[in-house]
């Protein structure tokens, strides 16, 4: 495999973790959000280096869904965040616990 | 794979780990919306360098452009600069837990990829010079999504519909009579 | 003779017109028409005797509808009319045509009247149905019935307390007993594949099983249903409290029908039980030992109508007596004198009672001769009678019972007649003795009661015609059956004996086979020691009670023990209360609560409240934290990777 | 006349049946629940129509031997169900109770029900239609569909119109049932496997190898012992019957638990005989404890429904006795079924009646009551001889049916039979003493005193009971000649294999031992 494909896979690899370090450890959901958009881009990174590598169209066109997915889910998250923000002034994703068992 | 492509690529590296570093840590929302737009360029110049200029663009127009804009736009709106929320963790367990997870997720990418054999496969013979442009060129992505990939792009539009919706409806401002009701 | 049903049929129009009309109309109606339809089966019954004499024809079935056919199981409402079953239709539907009259009297001003004579008309019904019934599942149906009527009748007044636990304390000592007859029941079907007598007596009589063990078990259990309906030992407890019933319905149930009906059981299956030596013998004790033990009691008994009680529990041990040593005719014909010479002492003592306003208590009696000529003559007839003064009924049957007892020598205990035959001596004293005592106490000693405010009156011409018709049938019933000894002196011939026994077995050792001059001298030795008996326990009633009253009170605290265990019969019914109602009671209440609520419930709700309790264990995890939740999907991410690629290395 | 009758005889009669009731339901959903009134005759009309509807099947002649009034038509060809049903002489009996004692738990709830009326009867309704379906239809996915749609009626009347802690006995009753039907449908589901089939009538006719019985026989034994109710899993009807509105636990009393009876007679043994035989014993024992075991703990009461209830265990636990005695000859298993038709009726005139009292003076407490006879004499007579009819007093219902089957049981084992002819005394000791408390002594307390006796209403629907109750003890021959041909030849398989197997020698050869050491073998009493 190409040089450029492996160092980009372990780029993908490192960037994903970092997103999960950042959802799970974050406390405002707009970072979390952040997190979650830096996992989906390691994502498409790893996508696009197996792209290259097989020589094959498909990782892109994954890639190029992805992006519009998570276009989608921004929208929907942020709303949501958004509503949270108008009924309780703060947002601190530990304090909206009140849906436990 | 040239010298110049690796220089390139490690700087473009470089700039991505600390976009994302900096995004985790820091303690203003507005910086690390900014550190992860720096991180979305260092992206798209290795997408340019795996020869996916399509995507590389597509990168910096939707990612960057458009989703990063609407976080900030989202913060600066709704978010008073400057608050500084405690660092009090809520969730002791939480970051220690955390950190196990993200320890075993890294040990197990980087054992999986050096498993699979990435790093000792030999070199990939470069085949025709030209195919690699017209194969990554955006009329070959453009036919092809509209040929081999005509569902998933329908569905995908779709998808945008219904989260265009939702966000409307999730974020309008509620009428009078909601408010009564809520409080 | 085939319209035999209609006296069955007869009363129950009667139940069903009492029943639902009774309450609409005057008392006397209901009345006469209870009565009617009674003297109608009477009537019909005489008819089927007559025609079955003039035919000499032997016995017919009449068959009227199938009622359970199952191929191998055949029963049908059939009525068998022979010398046997037409002996006990007549009397029963005789003494209860007098009775029904009686109460017309006895019962005019009572409440329940038509509700009466509904449940008399019902029991008649039943009872015949038991007597004409040719198969013994029709005759458990009578069988029952008629506990049920006994039921109905002793627990009449229901608003007092008495009465109806009475009433309960017979149905199930009854049912007790039917148990034991089913049992017996289900033995013969899976033995013989037949309920119905006629072909029971032929494939009993063909098919010789080696050992004789079935035959007895069979003949024991259908002896046990006979012990639970006929009050004999273990099963008695329920006649003398069946006295909180009316006193016709006493005269009627516990004298003269129903407490026969295991008399007539055993009777009729005399082949059966004439084929085993055993169950013979088992009958022949139990009779003998009820007969002392109830007249024991009596002896000390205050309550007039106890004292017959014990006494119809007495003179049906001697009947069974009879039975168990062969002489089935001669239980016959005793329980064919009983039941006129009970039902009138019953009757007389109904007229007593009737007079002193409910009063039961013989030592607050006394004198009444003067007050009620006619109940003190009946009284006398039916005492004398019963004690077995010469030239009256009970004379006759009873004495030929002390023979036949006398004589038998069954091969397992050769002297079980001498012993027999002196049981029933001892007993035919105490007999004597109590009969004249309760004279002595109720008619003719000093007035024990204040005359002015109770001031006795005779009871009605229409209570004491029955009676007298009774009287006259207590002293004519027995020259119908009389012993060879005096048939040749008198020259009438026995006419009872051939009548009868052609349904009955011919007992290998019963008395009159043999006829030579040593039988005629034991014949007249047991009748002169029978006389003799007789007259010595008059003589003591009438030393103790009339000659020096205040004796008897001395007497009693000589013997203070005795007399009380007398008096408390035997504290028999105390043991039973002890060892079978208290603790069933005891028992039916730890089953309900520790078991059925403890156990099974507890182990159900157990279960329950482990599915909650784990329910419980996992809830802390939904902690609500939306970190938490991120985590958990992580971990359960990485943790899919890791085991999908174990998955393909393994491979 | 007889023209309509043919008609009448080759219309799809039991759809009809089936369907006239939820038809009727459908219609009472649509009127306002104002007009109660209306709605109650409604449904009444509704009940009659398909109890004279179902005379018809009687009309249409031809032997019950064999399913007659068969109609069959595809519904689910991937899996090979059908709409299969048809009745013969077991069950023809009880779809007429069913039909029968619907119009008459109807009008009984008339006046003690107020409270949303209009559900009420769409329920009543619909558990006519449930239990009608039950009991015609051959087709094993047909049978457990109406077997589960059975319960949410039931479980709606116990919780909604109850008493006391309706919501428990409810969800108990619902629990223990789904418990055994989910056994019962593993079982189904592994018959479709093996056969490829759910139809009844082919399963009958292939029947299984010993050794893969056992287990499918047990779990259908779970689903049907826990419906009968035997003797471990009993508990849940005392609570279910207790709580239940009156017209309810009629039919919970006279139908549902008729449910598993019919169930053991026309599943189990038709389809898995080797195991049944295999079985016989065990079932035998722990039928007779439930006659023993009820009766005890009935005489502990004090609530008169909860008496009648565990009475109703004791009763079923006869006819259990009755359907496994085998022994050549199927005394016992006609016996079942004549007395799981009488049981209904009696328990069903038996709970009306106490309804009757129960909408007088609101209580079930035993203690309350005390000297009726002298206030309510009518309703003295009606309770009498419904109670006489329970304690089995021969010429009336309850002794045909016990007495058959204590004959069959005494056959096949002689000692338990004996122990179960001890539970008829035990019966009359529980009755009688309720009875006396209730009705005899002095009416001492002044609410008892103020009692009406029975109107005219009551009187129309307890008189038929009563008339079928000394029908059936008088002259049954009418039931017996259909039950006995049906009942002989779902039996047969099994009466081949007791004769035939070691079980018979061990149960049948140690009652021919101890009764006679000498019978010849083919005793008269032997050729069933």
């Amino acid at each position: 495999m190409e040089p450029i494909v492996v160092y980009s896979l372990v780029l993908s690899a490192v960037l994903f973790t970092m997103g999960m370090l950042a959802v799970l450890v974050r406390r405002n959901p707009i970072i979390m959000f952040m997190g979650i958009e830096l996992m989906l881009n390691a994502a498409n990174l790893a996508f696009i280096a197996f792209s290259r590598h097989l020589d094959k169209l498909d990782g892109q066109v994954i890639a190029l869904i992805f992006m519009a997915v998570a276009a989608a889910e921004v929208a929907i998250g942020l709303a949501i965040i958004v509503s949270i923000y108008r009924y309780r002034r703060d947002v601190d994703v530990d304090a909206v616990n009140s849906l436990r068992g | 794979m040239n010298v110049i492509e690796l220089i390139v690529f490690i700087a473009a590296a470089a700039l991505a780990l600390i976009g994302a570093a900096g995004m985790v840590m820091s303690r203003n929302p507005v910086h690390s919306a900014l550190f992860l737009i720096a991180n979305f360029f260092a992206l798209a110049v290795i997408f340019l360098l795996l020869s996916a200029p399509v995507l590389a663009a597509l990168q910096v127009l939707v990612y960057t452009g458009a989703i990063m804009v609407l976080f900030l736009f989202i913060i600066f709106f709704f978010i008073q600069p400057g608050q500084k929320h405690a660092y009090v963790y809520s969730l002791p367990w939480q970051t220690f837990f955390s950190g196990i997870l993200v320890i075993v997720l890294i040990s197990v990418l980087v054992l999986g990829l050096y498993m699979g054999g990435v790093f000792t496969a030999e070199e990939h013979v470069q085949s025709a010079a030209m195919k690699v442009e017209e194969l990554t060129s955006p009329q070959a992505l453009g036919s092809a999504l509209f040929s081999r990939y005509l569902l998933p792009f329908e569905l995908t539009s779709l998808l945008l519909l219904a989260a265009m919706l939702g966000a409307v409806v999730l974020a309008r401002k509620e009428k009078r009579d909601d408010r009564e009701e809520k409080n | 003779m085939d319209y035999i049903y209609l006296a069955i049929a007869l009363p129950l129009l009667g139940v069903l017109v009492n029943g639902f009309f009774g309450r609409r109309m005057p008392r006397k109606a209901v009345g006469t028409i209870a009565s009617l339809a009674i003297l109608g089966s009477f009537v019909v019954s005489l008819v089927a005797f007559l025609n079955y004499i003039a035919l000499e024809g032997g016995a017919h079935t009449v068959m009227l509808l199938p009622w359970l056919s199952l191929p191998p199981l055949e029963i049908s409402y059939g009525f068998l009319v022979d010398g046997l079953s037409l002996v006990m239709a007549l009397t029963v539907s005789l003494v209860s045509f007098l009775i029904h009259v009686y109460s017309m009297g006895y019962m005019a001003d009572d409440d329940g009247y038509p509700r009466y004579f509904t449940y008399l008309n019902l029991f008649v019904a039943m009872m015949l149905t038991l007597v004409l019934a040719d198969n013994l599942v029709l005759m458990f149906v009578g069988w029952e019935g008629v506990g049920l009527c006994s039921y109905l009748l002793i627990g009449f007044w229901y608003k007092k307390a008495a009465p109806p636990a009475a009433g309960i304390k017979a149905f199930i000592v009854n049912r007790i007993g039917d148990f034991a007859f089913l049992i017996g029941i289900f033995l013969i079907f899976w033995l013989y594949g037949t309920f119905n007598f006629t072909e029971l007596r032929q494939s009993v009589e063909t098919v010789a099983f080696a050992g004789h063990f079935p035959l007895t078990l069979i003949a024991l259990f259908l002896f046990g249903g006979a012990i639970g309906k006929s009050a004999q030992f273990p099963l008695y407890v329920w006649l003398p409290d069946a006295m909180e019933g009316p006193t016709p319905v006493s005269a009627l149930i516990h004298a003269a029908t129903m407490v026969t009906a295991g008399v007539y059981m055993v009777s009729r299956m005399s082949f059966l039980y004439s084929m085993t030596e055993v169950a013979m013998l088992v009958v022949a004790c139990v009779g003998a030992f009820t007969a002392i033990f109830a007249g024991s009691i009596a002896l000390v008994q205050n309550d007039i109508k106890r004292v017959l009680a014990y006494s119809t529990v007495s003179q049906l041990g001697y009947m069974f007596l009879a039975a168990g040593v062969g002489a089935y005719w001669i239980a016959i014909f005793h329980l064919f004198t009983h039941a006129f010479f009970k039902a009138l002492l019953f009757l007389a003592s109904g007229s007593v009672i009737h007079g002193m306003r409910g009063e039961m208590d013989m030592r607050k009696m006394g004198g009444l001769a003067k007050y009620m000529p006619h109940t003190y003559w009946h009284f006398l007839i039916g005492a004398m009678s019963i004690s077995g003064i010469p030239l009256l009924a009970g004379f006759f049957s009873k004495d030929q019972i002390l023979f036949a007892a006398f004589t038998t020598r069954p091969d397992i205990w050769p002297n079980a007649g001498m012993v027999l035959w002196i049981v029933g001596v001892v007993t035919a004293l105490f007999t004597a003795f109590y009969m004249f005592r309760q004279i002595y106490l109720v008619f003719l000693t000093k007035p024990r009661f204040d005359e002015a405010e109770i001031h006795p009156h005779e009871a009605p011409s229409s209570m004491v015609t029955p009676n007298w018709i009774l009287a006259i049938g207590s002293v004519l019933a027995g020259y119908i059956g009389l012993p060879a000894l005096f048939a040749g002196i008198i020259h009438m011939p026995n006419a009872f004996q051939p009548f009868v026994s052609g349904a009955l077995a011919g007992g290998a050792h019963v008395a009159e086979a043999a006829h030579g001059a040593q039988e005629l001298f034991k014949e007249v030795l047991t009748t002169s020691i029978s006389v003799v008996v007789a007259l010595l326990g008059l003589g003591l009633a009438f030393y103790l009670y009339q000659v020096r009253y205040g004796v008897t009170e001395k007497l009693k605290r000589a013997f203070a023990a005795p007399y009380r265990v007398l008096l408390n019969k035997y504290y028999v019914d105390e043991f039973y209360d002890s060892t079978f109602v208290q603790p069933g009671r005891v028992l039916c209440e730890q089953l309900s609560r520790v078991v059925d609520l403890g156990i099974i419930d507890g182990v159900v709700n157990a279960i329950a409240f482990v599915v909650g309790a784990v329910g419980q264990v996992l809830r802390p995890i939904q902690t609500g934290f939306i970190r938490n939740y991120a985590w958990y999907m992580g971990a359960g991410a990485i943790l899919l990777v890791i085991l999908l690629w174990l998955g393909l290395g393994a491979k | 006349m007889d023209a309509l009758i043919q008609m009448m005889a080759n219309a799809p009669l039991l759809s009809i049946i089936i369907f006239l009731p939820l038809a009727g339901a459908i219609i009472i959903t649509l009127m306002s629940p104002a007009k109660s009134h209306s709605i109650k005759w409604f449904a009444f009309w509704a009940s009659i129509a398909t109890f004279l509807i179902s005379l018809f099947l009687l009309a249409g002649g031809g032997g019950f031997e064999k399913f007659s009034h068969i109609e069959q038509y595809t519904w689910l060809p991937q899996i090979g169900v059908s709409y299969h049903i048809g009745v013969d002489g077991i069950s023809l009996w009880l779809v007429l109770l069913t039909t029968f004692l619907l119009p008459i738990s109807i009008l009984s709830s008339f006046s003690a029900i107020r409270k949303r009326e209009k559900e009420y009867y769409i329920l009543l309704l619909l558990m006519g239609f449930a239990l009608t379906g039950t009991f015609v239809s051959l087709d094993l996915f047909l049978f457990f569909l109406f077997w589960e749609s059975v319960l949410i009626p039931m479980y709606l009347l116990i919780g909604i119109w109850g008493s006391g802690r309706r919501v428990y006995a409810a969800t108990k009753f619902v629990l223990y049932t789904v418990v055994g039907s989910f056994f019962m449908l593993l079982a189904i589901i592994g018959l479709y496997v093996h056969f490829g089939t759910f139809d009844f009538i082919y399963l009958r006719s292939h029947i299984l190898p010993p050794e893969l019985q056992t287990w499918l026989f047990l779990a259908f034994f779970l689903a049907f012992a826990i419906k009968v109710p035997l003797f471990p899993f009993h508990t849940w009807l005392a609570d279910a019957h207790t709580e239940a509105p009156t017209a309810g636990s009629v039919l919970l009393a006279a139908l549902l638990l008729k449910m598993g009876g019919y169930g053991f007679i026309r599943f189990c043994l038709a389809l898995f005989p080797d195991a049944s035989v295999w079985a016989a014993p065990w079932i035998m024992g722990l039928a007779v404890i439930s006659i023993i075991y009820g009766a005890l703990v009935c005489a502990a009461q004090t609530d008169l429904k909860r008496l009648i209830a565990l009475s109703s265990v004791a009763h079923m636990g006869f006819v259990m006795l009755g359907i496994f005695s085998f022994a050549n000859t199927s005394i016992g298993q006609v016996g079942a079924t004549i007395q799981m038709v009488s049981h209904g009726i009696t328990t069903g005139a038996l709970f009306l009646l106490v309804g009757v009292i129960y909408e007088r003076r609101h209580t079930r407490e035993i203690a309350q009551f005390g000297g009726l006879a002298s206030v309510m004499p009518q309703y003295y007579n009606m309770f009498l001889i419904t109670m006489l009819a329970s304690v089995g007093l021969p010429a009336l219902n309850g002794f045909v049916g016990e007495f058959l089957i204590l004959l069959g049981a005494f056959r096949a084992d002689w000692a338990l039979g004996g122990l179960a002819t001890f539970g008829v005394v035990l019966a009359a000791v529980y009755l009688l003493t309720m009875f006396r408390r209730v009705f005899h002594g002095e009416c001492t307390k002044p609410e008892n005193q103020k009692l009406l006796d029975l109107n005219v209403r009551e009187f129309v629907y307890l008189v038929p009971l009563v008339l079928l109750m000394l029908w059936i003890g008088l002259y049954p021959k009418p039931y017996l000649s259909v039950i006995k041909p049906a009942v002989d030849r779902t039996v047969r398989a099994v009466m081949r294999i007791s004769s035939g197997s070691v079980e018979y020698a061990r149960s049948g050869e140690k009652a021919a031992t101890a009764l006679a050491q000498v019978l010849p073998e083919n005793a008269p009493g032997g050729d069933g």
